[in-house]
């Protein structure tokens, strides 16, 4: 039997590829490198994930070792992903805004994953805010990737500024809840011509099949993949279930109905 | 001269230069990947050299760490 | 960066392997051979799906061709799949029996897939009948592995019967709603020692990961891969919603939770 | 304003009788007496849910007092509500038929409320045992209402055998989980020609009007009301609920959409 | 029996009051006055909700007649209800403040249900322009009933401001497609001390009573009556909905499990 | 003479009447709402006059309680 | 003179006072339950009389409708 | 002689021996990956040499065909 890898090169099975800005993607998948047990079990599954982007935070550099701020850049050394910066832990246009040009400076990349949080107890975002650093950082030539709400307003607002990209969550950061609300991701990805990435919310496999299902043209998550009890197996469970979900938007499935329909022949049963 | 650095009081006895200054707070570490803000604004790698503290200035020297 | 098998291999990613009364199978997925669009088709995606187990049915020799009812055992003549014959179009306890032998003969196997149907609108199983046949086929020597309604109670009797595993359905036959029940299919895998195979009602690969969540030990599935727009390519979507659920379910997954769970770190802002 | 009885009597609302058997019932509510905080807090919550119709159990007679086994039939002396005698805790049809004839003959009612229990864990029925007592009861001239899965085919036979109602579970009895399949209750409500009754499962408000907008004829609850913090209060919303469900099935819905549908005219607006 | 009405009473139950700014509301249920089938009808299905608060737009006077346009408050003459004016098709603050003002100039009311409108496929709000319109009115001396998306943060904003009372959207308006995202409208009921009153999306009375029992103090609903085929019998529908999910919410329901609960005494059973 | 009653052993010393034991089983309460069995048959009230027992008869006398 | 009348154009030959304009625009309906703008500001009712309308002003009368 | 083969009446004009019935029914068809019945009981390919058929006598020949 053909491997999937050989069935795709055969090319009787394409999967499109992922486009955001001028980069092109074969991986769906975005990971986030935070709070796994340790760097190397963060590696294996960055490995295991197939990413081919990863997240990072801007953190003031801490000359004491052994507190979690290290250099990721260091852990990273011999892998090749492309980095996104994020702005998470900004809760106004200013910092996220200067949080993004640091990124800039420290890691030679104008691509930016844009937190701006209205809240800590939900981490959802301050959609005037995210607007206004949007702009600000659209005009001084980032390609902007917002972390919003599933709204489709602002998704379009911030659409029509010039975002590379939007990523509205599908439930809380963390939380674990899958897409709460799969109508307003459907409708979003519907009125929107930039790429849809779902960010937050999946929560295991099954949650990212369906937000791939749904449309949308990738996703990001971490604390699923980092805070699971085998982070590098559940990893590969998500690699798998995004590319499973995709397939499955693009096969066309069956309607669903209320009443069966026989899958086997009903003529030529003995005794009939 | 006091000047906060990464939300420290830091008296400042020798140079006023930011490279300086840097450069003494990485303390043997290489200067790559991190960036520098003065009051909010970015200084390149390339200005570290021409550009003189003066009292009461905020330094935040960051890199990057995981996250998510 | 090392392939999903790659990393099987290494030993750094196990996912258990399924065992069906003496069988072992690697490949969680049962597949159908009905309703493709044409045979060559069919064999594209299962291989695709890499099952290692197909179903089929029993009809009468029809010597007219070009009527469906074409054996399928010479468009298979050099694929190497357990077979799993079926008693589809059976309604009654008699008739599923016979139907059983005659595979038995016919495919030189004592395997069986059970199904005796009570009304053809739903094709849900007719529950006294059903365990009647399972009786006298157990009795007789045959593998056993009924088709049931999602019913705890049932799937109980089945069990201790000394079926080989139970197979609930999901959702009626070829209606694509997916998991209807998933608290009795939990329940069911709770209270029963021997494999448990959702057959019936998957119609997307999200379906198939979330059953697999819910700890079953496989899925047996026909329309939605041959119903689908690209039935090879949704043979592979399938093939991996299903490992991904199963190594989702394996990898202990985050809680649920109301609210936020910050990915990033918390200290280290600049400005704070 | 005219209340809603008002509003009934002058015939702008109607709302169907339930009719079983030969009785007619102007309340679709089925309340049971188990689980209260004490008896009068049962009676207050029996006339706060408006029901007409309540289930007891048969027991010993045990001389010892204050041992939940009193006479229910005492506490009731005054209240006039049908009696609608069941056989929870028979594991057998023949257990069940003689605890419905000791009914019958304690209670002079020849209705039954049939319950065969399969399992102590779930409480779901015993299909082959339900069936057996069914028929046996109905030769008896019984008035059957069999507790019974949410199983068509099931109820189909059930119905053909001239069961008076089916009682489909919603969810485990005493789960408070609601409905938990939707679509098989609104099967048998569309395949089966007699009344259809969810028993069991219901655990709030929501969940006894969800289940009316199925188009079932009633709902029977105990759990739900006996368990709240506030029975009399609940039974209040029960009744409340039941009602508001009815009467939105036969209110005929809007239809869902995806999109939106302006509410206020577009017309006339400012400044257009 | 005592009637619901008698029951509260006596004070058995008690449902609390809903306060809005300085006023006090025993129904729950605000409606909308559009689209029904006519004026008639129109009025008894306000009398048959229950209602205390209705809803109207501001539009141009126009002197041509049968155009959808007349006077609202001359169909009313003899009503005695609040009067909720809107600023719908609005899709600018100043369109919206100017609206506003017309509503309290020729209604004599300083209440508005503010809605700025941000795409007229979705009906959903523009965040930015509503904080804005939000501020002017609340400087103005008006009480702002803001129509906005469930979005923690924008809610907080809205009753950190001065609102009197948030009013999140469950689904698009006229989609009839219930509460999408049950866990937003919780956390928003949970980190806010104003009323929430959930706005559009309503299809049927379990959506209402499902709403109320997440904690909200209100509904506004529209379509759902208006659209529905017997407006007058919905309208009591829901008016029973609403109370039914409040007094839920009240009672403190049963909690969930997964497996059942005897409700019948288990001690006593024959032939145990 | 034994029969079990209710499910406990019962030593019969006196009348072995179906129509006795029930009444000295209700101990002075009254005979209402309840219903007799013997060996799994029913025993109409009418008839507990009439029915003798036997040794290692089985005797159920029930009546309704709350239930759901 | 002309001015725009609820988003028409319209051409005043007599009275140019708002009064005049809303009563001849109201034809002889009672003013009551309505509002009136001028180049969007209210004009509260005791004003009509004194407001004198001027070239290409826009006038905006409303009122109640059914809405949701 | 008159069997019921495969559901559809058939005369048999030749010999009732089961193996050359299925022989004429198959066509030049091979025998493989299919069974046989006899009024509801299956024949073992080895025994339709020994089996004769009967006045009335219903006999299925099948295989496998696609299922689910």
């Amino acid at each position: 039997m053909r491997s999937p890898a050989a069935l795709r090169m055969t090319g009787i099975i394409k999967m499109n590829k992922l486009k955001i800005a001028d980069k092109e993607f074969t991986s769906r998948l975005i990971v986030g490198t935070s709070r796994y047990p340790d760097p190397k079990t963060m590696l294996e599954a960055l490995d295991a994930s197939g990413t081919e982007m990863i997240t990072v935070s801007i953190r003031r550099l801490n000359m004491h070792t052994g507190n979690g701020q290290e250099s990721i850049m260091e852990m990273l050394s011999k892998k090749d992903f492309s980095i996104l910066p994020n702005t998470a832990g900004c809760y106004t246009a200013k910092e996220a805004v200067l949080t993004a040009k640091l990124a800039r400076e420290a890691l030679s990349t104008n691509w930016i994953k844009l937190e701006v949080i209205g809240d800590d107890e939900t981490l959802f975002p301050d959609v005037s805010e995210l607007l206004k650093a949007s702009e600000e950082l659209l005009n001084d030539g980032f390609v902007v990737l917002p972390y919003c709400n599933d709204d489709p307003v602002t998704c379009k607002k911030l659409a029509d500024m010039g975002c590379a990209a939007v990523m509205p969550l599908g439930a809380p950061i963390g939380s674990g809840m899958g897409i709460r609300n799969p109508y307003n991701i459907q409708i979003i990805r519907e009125i929107i011509d930039i790429p849809v990435i779902v960010d937050a919310g999946v929560g295991t496999a099954s949650d990212a099949a369906l937000a791939m299902e749904l449309g949308v043209d990738g996703i990001l998550m971490n604390s699923a993949i980092a805070g699971a009890q085998h982070p590098v197996q559940m990893a590969l469970a998500m690699k798998l279930a995004v590319e499973a979900g995709r397939l499955a938007f693009e096969s066309g499935r069956i309607p669903k109905k209320l009443y069966a329909n026989a899958s086997s022949p009903i003529e030529g049963v003995i005794g009939s | 001269m006091k000047i906060k650095l990464n939300g420290e009081l830091k008296i400042l006895n020798g140079s006023n230069l930011l490279d300086e200054v840097i450069t003494s707070y990485l303390n043997g570490k290489e200067a790559r990947g991190i960036a520098v803000a003065l009051n909010s604004t970015i200084v390149p790698k390339q200005k570290w050299n021409d550009t003189a503290l003066n009292e009461n200035d905020e330094v935040e020297i960051v890199h990057a760490v995981q996250g998510g």
